[in-house]
């Protein structure tokens, strides 16, 4: 992965060239390609694409029972990317999202039960029912949420960054957000910012291919979106979101750029969302074909397919796991709905930090 | 002659309707080609008209409201569509200080006839995508503001504001798209921006409202008839410019006034309405200006905290008894 | 012990001071290193505390706030300058959505300790540099809004601000900026958010003002003054949270009440104070409370037509005799 | 000048290549450069320079006596620019343009007498007064506004492209912004949507080094700006902004680009102001050697040597334009001294194209 770049080279790419030279063969390469990291890593990654996937199939279930409202944006496919991207930094950089966070929240440790809590709204989520699917967050692990407005936790993570630099922290932040929200202004304004203060930040790109309906290649005049950060003379390079190894490694390397001060590096990862944009959808936009190309590139089955072939486990552990993790999403939707909703006397708590004293107008009109 | 067709389909037929008449007429937004429309009302309208009048956007509110000012700059009319309210934040600038400066700044040279089509709402969105700043909108000259609650003013006043000259605030409500009502037939269903319309008589309390605050205001006149209150119901329906004679002739013999709407209570559109109620109506009024409103607070996600927020019939009904608690000056 | 100095002098002293006391708070915005900022209240602090804590940067409103904002999340204490208030529209979604929200909608979890230093103020800068804000700023749940009229105050409200731990918008004037007064000694002056001061007494008519229109204010109290009517000013400094009490108060023995603003008389911060006195002081208001505002038009560049638009001493005295010729109620 | 390069060529690089391989000497050189423009025109751009100079100064003048007032800010140093462009273009192309639009004013034929008229702020201004500085515009001459919103101006330009070409109107958008302005986020939008719409619009970017005082080396991660259109995969080009026929060479191209409905265009000028920002400058932030070194390329000075070296002039005809001038402006002077300001009682008219009816609340809320 070439640094600074004016032709940002991608992973694949870079795949492509060892694939020339190399006599190798397609499973040695692959052995290769996971040897960065070790079986417990790998397993564990494996563990977490399930727990998100599993995680979600349950939330859509309760989407369907109205235990969930409002809109609920489920990541099934993406799994790959944020398992690799956090695996790709130190457990405590940090890490700010669009609303499609489920997968953020659960790998960056948050309790899944707390987690589905707040989807029900109930007092024990992880805001207090506040916030609901697109507002994750949990600052104790530098989980700076789940942001429902397009692009404007973007710029939000430079100051974050800037932040880092001050404090000299040693720390990087991850600022994950959709391909539609390359078009919007303020996405440019943080390129920028990032560029010109050198920023510790790590520019995660999820390219699904589509916004809502709106397709990348419509909207976009550049066909890959590394592209976008030629104007800005960032460094950037693609990765394969359908692979957690893959998007690991450029993650790591563009946080270790960010870490050792060379300023913002931007990583476009390659990936499909298997479900509708969010549960009210009608999905009229894709071809049936399309969808079907792209399951065909599920992310779990075919990270189970490498861990057994190169003997990092066995069916029967795999197996084993999915139960594991089956139990826990169970157990978690179980919590969430034995939880109590928030306590309408709290509805005005945390409006200011500091308390207001006499004045204090917000209180005096609670009139529930 | 009327149907009977929900709001959606008023404003749907609106947009055709204008784009059949206007070649000029054209819409531009998030998704409202292939998605459909995030609320369905431009469905299949990119089939009939092609991507070249139906055109799709990138994420850019900014971008769209400026791009739908140079199109009507260059002799269109385009219709751009702000996926909800909460966004319009981003495009303020252009709304404020191009859409609606424009006319007066150039001295008259050229006027900015753009419809920016948005909506307000709940529906457990949280608090960045629940809000409304229809107050903000009214609040600024050279804007016009409207906020239909039927289908037939949805669908008269879109009409009106598309042929209308001036830049259009439109804000429609995701709670009363599958309402249904009776709509005048015919593609000449013309409603006037700037026309109040008494909805209900009563001689004890006048009830403004505007947008769904109308349905629950009408849910709460109801109620109260029931008691023996009778209250006069004003749909606003256009927010700037305001049809304050209406409400002055309604208070004048009410002696009492209770106004609604969604946004904060606190410079809400509530307060510009309470304002002008208690500078005009002085003289006449038995009772301070009563507003139903949003507490001041973001809206949070979950359900029970939510519906404790979100104005009501009974909100209404509450203050209307309280006013009423309050003795006559006289 | 008090020293006479400027609105702009107090302002950079508060900055000064609370760098130094604190290394987490820095500065950011445009033009605020060589160029000495745009009215010169940041000048020299770049020399002094260095480029890491007074940062210069691009012409990005949005950027800048969300950047103080990230920041502030990261342990440090911004003070964000928007060079003039109107530039703030291409910041409202930050500041709306972010700065008044997250402490809210995560749930405590973290605050935003921001200040958003802006200005507004006149001086034939035409229909887009014109505006101002507060009463938009002044609704959000989330926010505190300070606008403070005397180097004593502007100085304690910022020093205040910027150890808030909320986010505080922190509106100055430009035509204040030379203005002097007392201020007191030392680097521990503190004035409390939320505080209205009755700057002057009176039984007749309570003027509530804030701001450039606080001068106005005294100046019409004191022509009023000599003609025999007593007027009892309010400086309100902080908008929001708003010492409605100390208005009341107020109001209860002057009964009647003119509220004076820069911002458009429709949905301006006016309308606020009028629907919130008319609520809270029904009962002994001898008249509607009356608003001193800008008319509802951008403001034209002309000098003869700005002048004849800019609220003024004159106004204030307009409004008042106009309240007192309205006979009182019992 | 390549077409849809992702790596934009120069003119001046070109310039540079034909110097390379040719032998002419500079001077041919020259007279090549100036080639394309008969003798007339040439003298037109002279006459144009020097009337946005002398009009300037006047105005710098009224602004010491206090007959200006608000924000002044003068196009001195940059004259080429707005000369050399609108020369590129057709006289019924759309213009539009930041705050600094003397000049563009000017040279799209605005009377002199109604543009000092309305730095004055008289009712025989341009836009009546109204505007000042900052707003002259004159849709008549499809010059659609000096705007002082930094960047505000740019998208706006796409719509009015959009609209040429579904009305086929065959004409093109000029749409003038400074260095300053391509860090906001409304340049960003624009340039993304103008390609993905192909939309027939030349973005001219005055690089004058400076925002206010802000170094565009500093706030900037590009160094050349036209590097900012690769992220667009938009064409673009520099040209020497001290130079009325690079300028219109470049914008020429650019025009044609469009024109031919191959989308927008990015032009980076490479130019100067001598004078502050605005007359409210203390111009600390640069050196008097960096200004005297940029006021050694005068624009006026170095054409008025090319125009009489290749003959097109001599120092007496040069003389006679620059009287005429002289006079033209003195009587626009006088002209804005002696109109009338605006009359109060229209301070309401124009807020809204509509009639309003009975509402009409703005009227009955004059206290004047
Ligand atoms: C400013 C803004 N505009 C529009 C929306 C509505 N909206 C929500 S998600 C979305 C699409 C975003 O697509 P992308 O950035 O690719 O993320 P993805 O959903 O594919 O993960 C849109 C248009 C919004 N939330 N905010
Ligand atoms: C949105 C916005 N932010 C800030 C300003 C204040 N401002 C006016 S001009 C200017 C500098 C613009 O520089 P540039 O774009 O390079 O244009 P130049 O003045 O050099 O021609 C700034 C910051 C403004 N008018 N609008
Ligand atoms: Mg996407
Ligand atoms: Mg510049």
């Amino acid at each position: 992965m070439a640094k600074a770049t004016s032709r940002p080279s991608t992973s694949r790419g870079r795949a492509q060239r060892t694939g020339e030279k190399a006599a190798a063969s397609p499973r040695r390469r692959d052995r290769a390609a996971l040897r960065g990291l070790d079986d417990e890593t790998l397993l564990l990654m494996y563990r977490q694409m399930l727990l998100i996937r599993r995680f979600e199939e349950h939330a859509a279930e309760g989407y369907a029972q109205a235990k969930i409202g409002g809109f609920l944006h489920l990541y099934i496919g993406e799994e790959a990317v944020a398992v690799g991207a956090l695996h790709g930094l130190r457990n405590d950089d940090h890490l700010i999202t669009h609303y499609r966070d489920h997968g953020y929240a659960l790998v960056r440790g948050c309790d899944p039960g707390q987690v589905m809590a707040e989807l029900y709204g109930r007092a024990t989520g992880v805001v207090g029912g506040r916030g609901g699917s697109m507002h994750l967050a949990d600052a104790s692990k530098h989980f700076w949420g789940g942001h429902a407005i397009v692009g404007g936790h973007i710029p939000v993570a430079v100051g974050l960054g800037v932040a880092q630099q001050r404090k000299d922290t040693g720390l990087v932040v991850l600022d994950v957000f959709g391909d539609g929200a390359t078009a919007i202004g303020m996405f440019h304004e943080a390129m920028n910012m990032a560029m010109i203060w050198r920023a510790p930040v790590v520019f995660l790109c999820e390219n699904n291919l589509y916004g809502m309906g709106a397709q990348l290649a419509e909207q976009s005049p550049v066909k890959q979106l590394v592209d976008r950060a030629r104007g800005y003379n960032m460094p950037a390079a693609q990765c394969d979101g359908m692979d957690p190894v893959d998007t690991y490694r450029v993650v790591r390397e563009a946080g270790e750029h960010a870490r050792r001060g060379e300023g913002p590096f931007f990583v476009e990862a390659l990936t499909y969302r298997f479900r509708g944009h969010s549960m009210a959808d009608p999905e009229m936009y894709r071809t049936r074909d399309e969808v079907r190309e792209w399951r065909a590139k599920d992310p779990i089955p075919a990270f189970a397919a490498r861990l057994t072939e190169h003997g990092i486990a066995d069916d029967k552990r795999l197996k084993q796991i999915d139960g594991e993790v089956e139990e826990q999403v169970v157990a978690a939707v179980r919590f969430a709905d034995e939880s109590p909703p928030p306590d309408p006397a709290t509805i005005f708590d945390h409006l200011y930090a500091a308390p207001l004293g006499p004045a204090a107008p917000e209180r005096s009109e609670i009139r529930p | 002659m009327t149907v009977e067709i929900s709001y959606r389909e008023a404003l749907h037929q609106a947009l055709r309707e204008e784009m059949q008449r206007d070649g000029d007429v054209v819409l531009l937004g998030e998704d409202i080609t292939g998605y459909g429309g995030s609320y369905a009302v431009t469905k299949g309208l990119h089939e009939e008209f092609g991507l070249d009048r139906v055109m799709e956007t990138p994420i850019a509110e900014a971008g769209i409201v400026a791009t739908a000012i140079g199109m009507s700059m260059g002799g269109m009319r385009p219709v751009a569509e702000l996926m909800t309210v909460n966004f319009a934040l981003l495009a303020l600038d252009q709304i404020v200080n191009n859409a609606a400066k424009f006319h007066y700044m150039f001295n008259g040279q050229w006027s900015v006839p753009i419809v920016v089509r948005t909506v307000s709402g709940f529906g457990q969105l949280a608090a960045t995508h629940s809000q409304t700043f229809e107050g903000w909108f009214a609040s600024v000259p050279g804007l016009k503001v409207v906020m239909p609650a039927t289908p037939a003013d949805a669908k008269g006043l879109l009409k009106t504001a598309i042929r209308d000259p001036d830049p259009v605030i439109f804000i429609e409500h995701s709670l009363l798209y599958s309402k249904r009502g009776a709509v005048p037939e015919g593609d000449d269903h013309l409603v006037p921006i700037g026309e109040a319309a008494v909805v209900r008589e009563g001689g004890d309390v006048t009830i403004v409202a505007y947008s769904r605050m109308l349905l629950e205001a009408l849910a709460a006149a109801e109620e109260l008839s029931a008691e023996g209150v009778e209250c006069e119901v004003v749909d606003l329906r256009t927010l700037r410019p305001l049809d304050v004679d209406t409400i002055v002739q309604s208070v004048a013999h009410t002696h009492r006034a209770v106004v609604c709407g969604e946004d904060w209570r606190t410079g809400g559109f509530g307060a510009t309405l309470a304002a002008e109620v208690q500078d005009r109506c002085f003289d006449v009024l038995d009772a301070p200006v009563a507003r139903v409103a949003m507490a001041d607070v973001p809206l949070p996600y979950a359900r029970n905290l939510e519906r404790l927020l979100i104005p009501t019939a009974h909100s209404v009904t509450e203050a209307v008894r309280s006013l009423l608690s309050i003795g006559g000056r006289s």
